[in-house]
Protein backbone atom coordinates (compact mmCIF):
# COMPACT_ATOMS: atom_id res chain seq x y z
CA UNK A 1 0.00 0.00 0.00
CA UNK A 2 1.03 3.47 -1.17
CA UNK A 3 1.03 6.76 0.34
CA UNK A 4 1.59 9.82 -1.97
CA UNK A 5 2.68 13.00 0.14
CA UNK A 6 2.58 16.20 -1.04
CA UNK A 7 2.96 19.97 0.02
CA UNK A 8 3.80 20.25 3.60
CA UNK A 9 3.08 16.24 4.34
CA UNK A 10 6.06 15.94 1.74
CA UNK A 11 8.05 18.41 4.04
CA UNK A 12 6.91 16.61 7.64
CA UNK A 13 7.64 13.13 6.72
CA UNK A 14 10.96 14.08 4.53
CA UNK A 15 9.80 12.23 1.26
CA UNK A 16 6.87 12.02 -1.77
CA UNK A 17 6.36 8.72 -0.95
CA UNK A 18 5.84 5.93 2.11
CA UNK A 19 5.45 2.42 2.27
CA UNK A 20 2.69 0.84 4.17
CA UNK A 21 2.54 -0.81 6.63
CA UNK A 22 4.48 1.20 9.05
CA UNK A 23 6.33 -0.27 11.93
CA UNK A 24 4.24 -3.09 11.49
CA UNK A 25 0.56 -1.58 11.39
CA UNK A 26 -1.50 -1.95 8.74
CA UNK A 27 -4.10 1.10 8.87
CA UNK A 28 -8.00 -0.60 7.75
CA UNK A 29 -9.91 2.88 6.72
CA UNK A 30 -8.48 6.67 6.79
CA UNK A 31 -9.34 7.06 10.30
CA UNK A 32 -6.69 4.73 11.42
CA UNK A 33 -4.37 5.90 8.69
CA UNK A 34 -4.67 9.35 10.56
CA UNK A 35 -4.34 8.25 13.84
CA UNK A 36 -0.94 5.84 12.79
CA UNK A 37 0.30 9.38 10.32
CA UNK A 38 -0.46 11.65 13.55
CA UNK A 39 1.15 8.91 15.70
CA UNK A 40 4.25 8.79 13.51
CA UNK A 41 5.07 12.10 12.39
CA UNK A 42 3.80 14.74 15.37
CA UNK A 43 3.46 18.12 12.91
CA UNK A 44 0.44 16.35 11.08
CA UNK A 45 -1.66 17.31 14.25
CA UNK A 46 -0.28 20.99 14.22
CA UNK A 47 -1.99 21.44 10.86
CA UNK A 48 -5.08 23.58 9.53
CA UNK A 49 -6.26 20.22 8.41
CA UNK A 50 -5.57 17.19 6.38
CA UNK A 51 -7.45 14.64 3.66
CA UNK A 52 -6.80 11.67 2.42
CA UNK A 53 -8.02 10.43 -1.06
CA UNK A 54 -8.15 7.35 -2.22
CA UNK A 55 -7.86 6.59 -5.53
CA UNK A 56 -7.77 10.28 -6.37
CA UNK A 57 -10.68 11.04 -4.68
CA UNK A 58 -10.91 12.20 -1.55
CA UNK A 59 -12.48 10.15 1.25
CA UNK A 60 -14.20 10.41 4.56
CA UNK A 61 -13.19 8.72 7.79
CA UNK A 62 -15.11 5.46 7.50
CA UNK A 63 -13.34 4.65 3.91
CA UNK A 64 -11.77 1.10 3.89
CA UNK A 65 -8.41 0.67 2.73
CA UNK A 66 -7.73 -1.73 0.36
CA UNK A 67 -4.12 -3.25 -0.68
CA UNK A 68 -3.76 -2.00 -4.49
CA UNK A 69 -5.45 1.56 -3.65
CA UNK A 70 -3.59 4.56 -4.65
CA UNK A 71 -3.68 6.46 -1.14
CA UNK A 72 -2.60 10.42 -0.63
CA UNK A 73 -2.55 12.69 2.17
CA UNK A 74 -4.19 16.06 1.01
CA UNK A 75 -3.29 19.38 3.26
CA UNK A 76 -4.57 22.21 2.99
CA UNK A 77 -4.92 22.74 -0.83
CA UNK A 78 -4.15 26.69 -1.97
CA UNK A 79 -3.98 26.80 -5.69
CA UNK A 80 -4.82 29.72 -7.48
CA UNK B 1 -21.24 22.05 -22.80
CA UNK B 2 -18.61 21.33 -24.64
CA UNK B 3 -16.02 18.87 -23.92
CA UNK B 4 -14.06 21.23 -21.45
CA UNK B 5 -10.57 21.94 -22.00
CA UNK B 6 -8.79 21.14 -18.17
CA UNK B 7 -4.96 21.46 -17.67
CA UNK B 8 -1.70 21.07 -15.57
CA UNK B 9 0.85 23.05 -17.10
CA UNK B 10 4.36 24.43 -16.79
CA UNK B 11 4.01 27.15 -18.98
CA UNK B 12 1.11 29.32 -19.07
CA UNK B 13 -0.14 31.51 -21.93
CA UNK B 14 -3.36 33.52 -21.04
CA UNK B 15 -3.25 35.23 -24.92
CA UNK B 16 -4.70 32.33 -26.91
CA UNK B 17 -7.74 31.73 -24.30
CA UNK B 18 -10.09 33.91 -26.18
CA UNK B 19 -10.34 31.92 -29.01
CA UNK B 20 -10.33 28.71 -27.67
CA UNK B 21 -13.81 30.44 -25.64
CA UNK B 22 -15.00 32.05 -29.22
CA UNK B 23 -18.78 30.19 -29.96
CA UNK B 24 -21.37 31.02 -32.57
CA UNK B 25 -23.30 31.09 -29.66
CA UNK B 26 -21.64 32.81 -26.72
CA UNK B 27 -22.58 36.36 -26.37
CA UNK B 28 -19.88 36.37 -23.45
CA UNK B 29 -16.87 35.52 -22.61
CA UNK B 30 -15.92 35.70 -18.84
CA UNK B 31 -11.93 34.91 -18.30
CA UNK B 32 -10.34 35.29 -15.07
CA UNK B 33 -6.47 34.69 -14.82
CA UNK B 34 -4.92 34.50 -11.25
CA UNK B 35 -0.89 36.07 -10.85
CA UNK B 36 2.04 36.21 -8.73
CA UNK B 37 1.55 39.66 -6.34
CA UNK B 38 4.93 41.00 -4.88
CA UNK B 39 3.89 41.29 -1.58
CA UNK B 40 1.84 39.21 1.08
CA UNK B 41 1.42 40.63 4.16
CA UNK B 42 3.57 43.33 3.46
CA UNK B 43 6.31 41.10 3.19
CA UNK B 44 7.81 41.25 -0.19
CA UNK B 45 7.51 37.54 -2.47
CA UNK B 46 10.57 36.50 -4.53
CA UNK B 47 8.37 33.55 -6.21
CA UNK B 48 5.75 30.92 -5.87
CA UNK B 49 5.90 27.61 -6.14
CA UNK B 50 3.64 25.16 -6.95
CA UNK B 51 3.09 21.46 -6.89
CA UNK B 52 -0.30 19.18 -7.70
CA UNK B 53 -1.47 15.72 -7.71
CA UNK B 54 -2.15 15.92 -11.33
CA UNK B 55 -4.44 13.31 -11.81
CA UNK B 56 -6.65 14.28 -8.18
CA UNK B 57 -6.98 17.93 -9.91
CA UNK B 58 -7.89 16.87 -13.43
CA UNK B 59 -10.50 15.04 -11.93
CA UNK B 60 -11.36 17.70 -9.30
CA UNK B 61 -11.71 20.41 -12.50
CA UNK B 62 -14.15 18.35 -13.91
CA UNK B 63 -16.10 18.01 -10.95
CA UNK B 64 -16.17 21.89 -10.85
CA UNK B 65 -16.88 22.73 -14.42
CA UNK B 66 -19.29 19.81 -14.12
CA UNK B 67 -21.27 21.68 -11.17
CA UNK B 68 -20.85 25.21 -12.98
CA UNK B 69 -22.43 23.75 -16.02
CA UNK B 70 -25.82 22.25 -14.18
CA UNK B 71 -25.83 25.83 -12.69
CA UNK B 72 -25.47 27.71 -15.57
CA UNK B 73 -26.01 27.30 -19.11
CA UNK B 74 -22.14 27.52 -20.49
CA UNK B 75 -20.84 26.70 -24.14
CA UNK B 76 -17.66 26.16 -23.43
CA UNK B 77 -15.10 26.22 -20.34
CA UNK B 78 -11.68 26.51 -20.17
CA UNK B 79 -9.21 25.79 -16.47
CA UNK B 80 -5.25 25.55 -16.67
CA UNK B 81 -3.21 25.91 -13.89
CA UNK B 82 0.48 26.23 -13.63
CA UNK B 83 3.01 23.77 -11.33
CA UNK B 84 6.79 24.67 -10.74
CA UNK B 85 8.48 28.09 -9.87
CA UNK B 86 6.69 31.39 -11.04
CA UNK B 87 7.31 35.08 -10.70
CA UNK B 88 5.79 38.01 -9.77
CA UNK B 89 3.08 39.02 -12.59
CA UNK B 90 3.39 35.21 -13.64
CA UNK B 91 0.09 34.32 -14.73
CA UNK B 92 -0.81 30.96 -12.15
CA UNK B 93 -4.07 30.00 -13.34
CA UNK B 94 -6.78 30.85 -16.16
CA UNK B 95 -10.55 30.13 -15.65
CA UNK B 96 -12.53 31.01 -19.04
CA UNK B 97 -16.18 30.27 -19.49
CA UNK B 98 -18.24 31.45 -22.30
CA UNK B 99 -22.30 31.69 -22.34
CA UNK B 100 -25.22 32.74 -24.52
CA UNK B 101 -25.32 36.04 -21.82
CA UNK B 102 -22.77 37.26 -19.20
CA UNK B 103 -25.31 36.75 -16.51
CA UNK B 104 -24.16 33.04 -16.91
CA UNK B 105 -20.54 33.20 -17.61
CA UNK B 106 -19.64 35.82 -14.87
CA UNK B 107 -21.10 33.80 -12.30
CA UNK B 108 -19.64 30.36 -13.26
CA UNK B 109 -16.43 31.12 -14.16
CA UNK B 110 -16.22 32.87 -9.77
CA UNK B 111 -17.76 29.54 -8.84
CA UNK B 112 -15.24 27.89 -10.74
CA UNK B 113 -11.96 29.75 -9.57
CA UNK B 114 -13.73 29.90 -5.96
CA UNK B 115 -14.34 25.89 -5.59
CA UNK B 116 -11.01 25.41 -7.92
CA UNK B 117 -9.14 27.61 -4.37
CA UNK B 118 -10.88 25.10 -1.86
CA UNK B 119 -10.98 22.05 -3.40
CA UNK B 120 -8.65 20.78 -6.23
CA UNK B 121 -5.46 19.37 -5.23
CA UNK B 122 -2.72 22.06 -5.73
CA UNK B 123 -0.43 23.53 -3.21
CA UNK B 124 1.51 27.02 -3.32
CA UNK B 125 5.06 27.99 -1.44
CA UNK B 126 5.79 31.30 -0.51
CA UNK B 127 9.61 31.84 -1.59
CA UNK B 128 10.26 34.89 0.83
CA UNK B 129 13.98 36.52 1.09
CA UNK B 130 14.50 34.52 4.10
CA UNK B 131 11.82 32.10 4.81
CA UNK B 132 9.18 29.89 2.66
CA UNK B 133 5.69 29.28 3.78
CA UNK B 134 3.26 26.41 2.11
CA UNK B 135 0.13 28.38 2.31
CA UNK B 136 -2.31 27.94 4.50
CA UNK B 137 -0.73 24.37 6.04
CA UNK B 138 -1.10 26.08 9.46
CA UNK B 139 -4.31 27.72 11.42
CA UNK C 1 -5.91 53.06 -9.94
CA UNK C 2 -3.61 53.71 -12.59
CA UNK C 3 -5.04 56.09 -15.59
CA UNK C 4 -7.42 53.73 -17.19
CA UNK C 5 -7.28 52.92 -20.98
CA UNK C 6 -10.49 53.68 -22.54
CA UNK C 7 -11.00 53.46 -26.72
CA UNK C 8 -13.42 53.24 -29.88
CA UNK C 9 -11.77 51.08 -32.03
CA UNK C 10 -12.27 49.70 -36.06
CA UNK C 11 -10.79 46.47 -34.98
CA UNK C 12 -10.63 44.73 -31.27
CA UNK C 13 -7.91 42.12 -31.05
CA UNK C 14 -8.34 41.18 -27.17
CA UNK C 15 -5.22 38.62 -27.09
CA UNK C 16 -3.28 41.39 -25.14
CA UNK C 17 -5.26 42.77 -22.94
CA UNK C 18 -4.00 40.96 -20.09
CA UNK C 19 -0.49 42.32 -20.53
CA UNK C 20 -2.23 45.88 -20.57
CA UNK C 21 -3.79 44.71 -16.75
CA UNK C 22 -0.91 42.66 -15.31
CA UNK C 23 0.61 44.46 -12.60
CA UNK C 24 2.67 43.46 -9.36
CA UNK C 25 -0.05 44.26 -7.28
CA UNK C 26 -2.72 42.30 -8.79
CA UNK C 27 -3.02 38.98 -7.97
CA UNK C 28 -6.92 39.06 -10.06
CA UNK C 29 -7.29 39.87 -13.48
CA UNK C 30 -10.76 39.81 -14.82
CA UNK C 31 -11.72 40.44 -18.49
CA UNK C 32 -14.99 40.07 -19.79
CA UNK C 33 -15.16 39.91 -24.10
CA UNK C 34 -18.79 40.44 -25.86
CA UNK C 35 -19.04 38.98 -28.73
CA UNK C 36 -21.27 39.08 -31.57
CA UNK C 37 -23.80 35.32 -30.95
CA UNK C 38 -25.00 34.07 -34.46
CA UNK C 39 -29.13 34.23 -32.99
CA UNK C 40 -31.23 36.38 -31.81
CA UNK C 41 -34.78 35.46 -30.92
CA UNK C 42 -34.17 32.12 -33.12
CA UNK C 43 -33.57 34.53 -36.16
CA UNK C 44 -29.73 34.26 -37.85
CA UNK C 45 -28.03 37.37 -37.79
CA UNK C 46 -25.50 37.99 -40.99
CA UNK C 47 -24.05 41.01 -38.98
CA UNK C 48 -23.83 43.87 -36.23
CA UNK C 49 -23.38 47.50 -37.34
CA UNK C 50 -22.06 49.81 -34.16
CA UNK C 51 -22.31 53.31 -34.45
CA UNK C 52 -21.02 55.92 -31.59
CA UNK C 53 -21.17 59.64 -30.37
CA UNK C 54 -17.44 59.22 -29.59
CA UNK C 55 -16.68 62.36 -27.72
CA UNK C 56 -19.71 61.47 -25.63
CA UNK C 57 -18.79 57.66 -25.06
CA UNK C 58 -15.47 58.33 -24.20
CA UNK C 59 -15.95 60.46 -21.37
CA UNK C 60 -19.27 58.16 -19.30
CA UNK C 61 -16.93 55.20 -19.70
CA UNK C 62 -14.56 57.84 -17.75
CA UNK C 63 -17.68 58.39 -15.59
CA UNK C 64 -18.18 54.40 -15.35
CA UNK C 65 -14.82 53.93 -14.74
CA UNK C 66 -14.06 56.32 -11.65
CA UNK C 67 -17.12 54.84 -10.30
CA UNK C 68 -16.39 51.18 -10.23
CA UNK C 69 -12.88 52.34 -8.90
CA UNK C 70 -14.77 53.83 -6.02
CA UNK C 71 -16.38 50.99 -4.97
CA UNK C 72 -13.68 48.47 -5.50
CA UNK C 73 -10.27 48.92 -4.88
CA UNK C 74 -8.87 48.50 -8.44
CA UNK C 75 -5.50 48.46 -10.28
CA UNK C 76 -6.00 48.95 -13.49
CA UNK C 77 -8.64 48.80 -16.14
CA UNK C 78 -8.66 48.76 -19.95
CA UNK C 79 -12.28 49.44 -21.89
CA UNK C 80 -12.60 49.50 -25.47
CA UNK C 81 -15.52 49.13 -27.35
CA UNK C 82 -15.72 48.13 -31.82
CA UNK C 83 -17.70 50.57 -34.01
CA UNK C 84 -17.85 49.49 -38.01
CA UNK C 85 -19.72 46.59 -39.12
CA UNK C 86 -18.94 42.67 -36.93
CA UNK C 87 -19.50 39.31 -37.78
CA UNK C 88 -20.46 35.77 -35.50
CA UNK C 89 -18.06 35.35 -32.97
CA UNK C 90 -16.37 39.06 -33.66
CA UNK C 91 -15.43 40.28 -30.24
CA UNK C 92 -17.15 44.04 -30.05
CA UNK C 93 -16.11 45.17 -26.30
CA UNK C 94 -13.75 44.08 -24.03
CA UNK C 95 -13.47 45.22 -20.32
CA UNK C 96 -10.58 44.16 -18.42
CA UNK C 97 -9.53 45.02 -14.21
CA UNK C 98 -7.11 43.59 -12.13
CA UNK C 99 -7.01 43.91 -8.55
CA UNK C 100 -5.04 42.20 -5.38
CA UNK C 101 -7.64 40.38 -5.06
CA UNK C 102 -10.71 38.83 -6.75
CA UNK C 103 -12.90 40.18 -4.76
CA UNK C 104 -12.60 43.14 -6.01
CA UNK C 105 -11.79 42.47 -10.15
CA UNK C 106 -15.25 40.45 -10.71
CA UNK C 107 -17.84 42.91 -9.43
CA UNK C 108 -16.01 45.91 -10.69
CA UNK C 109 -15.20 43.95 -14.22
CA UNK C 110 -19.40 42.77 -13.85
CA UNK C 111 -20.20 46.63 -12.97
CA UNK C 112 -18.24 48.36 -16.01
CA UNK C 113 -19.86 46.21 -18.60
CA UNK C 114 -23.75 46.35 -17.16
CA UNK C 115 -23.28 50.37 -16.71
CA UNK C 116 -21.65 50.89 -20.41
CA UNK C 117 -24.56 49.11 -21.67
CA UNK C 118 -26.77 51.06 -20.14
CA UNK C 119 -25.30 54.69 -20.08
CA UNK C 120 -22.34 54.57 -22.64
CA UNK C 121 -23.81 56.41 -26.37
CA UNK C 122 -23.06 53.10 -28.46
CA UNK C 123 -26.08 51.36 -30.92
CA UNK C 124 -26.16 48.34 -32.27
CA UNK C 125 -27.87 47.31 -35.24
CA UNK C 126 -28.72 44.31 -35.91
CA UNK C 127 -28.45 42.72 -39.75
CA UNK C 128 -30.85 39.75 -40.12
CA UNK C 129 -30.56 38.03 -43.71
CA UNK C 130 -34.34 40.80 -44.36
CA UNK C 131 -34.30 43.00 -42.14
CA UNK C 132 -32.26 45.58 -40.44
CA UNK C 133 -33.36 46.27 -36.63
CA UNK C 134 -31.54 49.26 -34.08
CA UNK C 135 -31.35 46.98 -31.29
CA UNK C 136 -33.75 48.15 -28.05
CA UNK C 137 -34.82 51.17 -29.79
CA UNK C 138 -38.82 50.24 -29.75
CA UNK C 139 -40.60 49.03 -26.78
CA UNK D 1 -27.03 75.58 -32.99
CA UNK D 2 -26.39 72.24 -34.19
CA UNK D 3 -28.56 68.60 -33.45
CA UNK D 4 -26.02 65.83 -33.88
CA UNK D 5 -28.47 62.50 -34.55
CA UNK D 6 -27.44 58.55 -34.27
CA UNK D 7 -28.94 55.79 -34.84
CA UNK D 8 -32.70 55.00 -35.02
CA UNK D 9 -32.83 59.21 -34.52
CA UNK D 10 -30.42 59.49 -37.58
CA UNK D 11 -32.52 56.93 -39.43
CA UNK D 12 -35.64 58.64 -38.55
CA UNK D 13 -34.56 62.22 -39.75
CA UNK D 14 -32.82 61.15 -42.93
CA UNK D 15 -29.75 62.80 -41.83
CA UNK D 16 -27.10 62.63 -39.27
CA UNK D 17 -27.05 66.25 -38.04
CA UNK D 18 -29.57 69.55 -38.49
CA UNK D 19 -29.63 72.56 -38.07
CA UNK D 20 -31.64 74.52 -35.38
CA UNK D 21 -33.74 76.85 -35.46
CA UNK D 22 -36.30 74.32 -37.52
CA UNK D 23 -39.00 76.28 -38.73
CA UNK D 24 -38.28 79.74 -37.08
CA UNK D 25 -38.41 78.01 -34.32
CA UNK D 26 -36.15 77.96 -31.62
CA UNK D 27 -36.13 75.48 -28.92
CA UNK D 28 -35.06 77.04 -25.69
CA UNK D 29 -34.76 74.27 -23.12
CA UNK D 30 -34.22 70.09 -23.86
CA UNK D 31 -37.88 70.02 -23.29
CA UNK D 32 -38.62 71.87 -25.47
CA UNK D 33 -36.49 70.45 -28.21
CA UNK D 34 -38.18 67.24 -27.36
CA UNK D 35 -41.66 68.56 -28.38
CA UNK D 36 -40.54 70.10 -31.44
CA UNK D 37 -38.76 67.17 -32.76
CA UNK D 38 -41.68 65.03 -31.96
CA UNK D 39 -43.73 67.71 -33.62
CA UNK D 40 -41.80 67.52 -36.99
CA UNK D 41 -40.54 63.90 -36.87
CA UNK D 42 -43.71 61.96 -35.10
CA UNK D 43 -42.04 58.41 -35.34
CA UNK D 44 -39.89 59.92 -32.20
CA UNK D 45 -42.92 59.34 -30.11
CA UNK D 46 -42.98 55.58 -31.16
CA UNK D 47 -39.08 55.16 -29.90
CA UNK D 48 -38.99 53.17 -25.88
CA UNK D 49 -37.07 56.64 -24.91
CA UNK D 50 -34.34 59.34 -26.20
CA UNK D 51 -32.17 61.50 -24.14
CA UNK D 52 -30.35 64.28 -25.33
CA UNK D 53 -26.79 65.27 -24.27
CA UNK D 54 -25.53 68.85 -23.95
CA UNK D 55 -21.92 69.28 -25.17
CA UNK D 56 -21.58 65.41 -24.56
CA UNK D 57 -23.29 64.94 -21.37
CA UNK D 58 -27.09 63.73 -20.42
CA UNK D 59 -28.85 66.59 -20.31
CA UNK D 60 -32.64 66.79 -18.07
CA UNK D 61 -35.65 68.45 -19.48
CA UNK D 62 -34.55 71.60 -17.70
CA UNK D 63 -31.79 72.31 -19.18
CA UNK D 64 -30.99 75.61 -21.33
CA UNK D 65 -29.69 75.52 -24.68
CA UNK D 66 -27.17 77.93 -26.10
CA UNK D 67 -26.44 79.01 -28.93
CA UNK D 68 -23.03 77.24 -29.16
CA UNK D 69 -23.72 73.75 -27.19
CA UNK D 70 -23.07 71.00 -29.27
CA UNK D 71 -26.70 68.82 -28.81
CA UNK D 72 -27.36 65.68 -29.56
CA UNK D 73 -30.13 63.20 -29.77
CA UNK D 74 -29.41 59.95 -27.73
CA UNK D 75 -31.97 56.89 -28.69
CA UNK D 76 -31.74 53.99 -26.54
CA UNK D 77 -28.26 52.58 -26.51
CA UNK D 78 -27.50 49.08 -27.04
CA UNK D 79 -23.56 49.03 -26.68
CA UNK D 80 -21.50 45.62 -25.82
Amino acid sequence: MELLLFGIAKDIVGRSSIDLPSKGVQPRSVAELKELLIADYPDFSKLSSFAVAVNSEYAGDDVTLGQDDEIAIIPPVSGG
Amino acid sequence: MEEPILEIVEELDVSGVYKELSHPASGGICVFIGAVREFTNNEEVVALEFETYKAMALKEMRKTVTQASEKWPVNKVVVRHVVGTKKVEDPVVVVGVSSAHRDACFPACRYIIDTLKQTVPIWKKEIFRNKEVWVSAHP
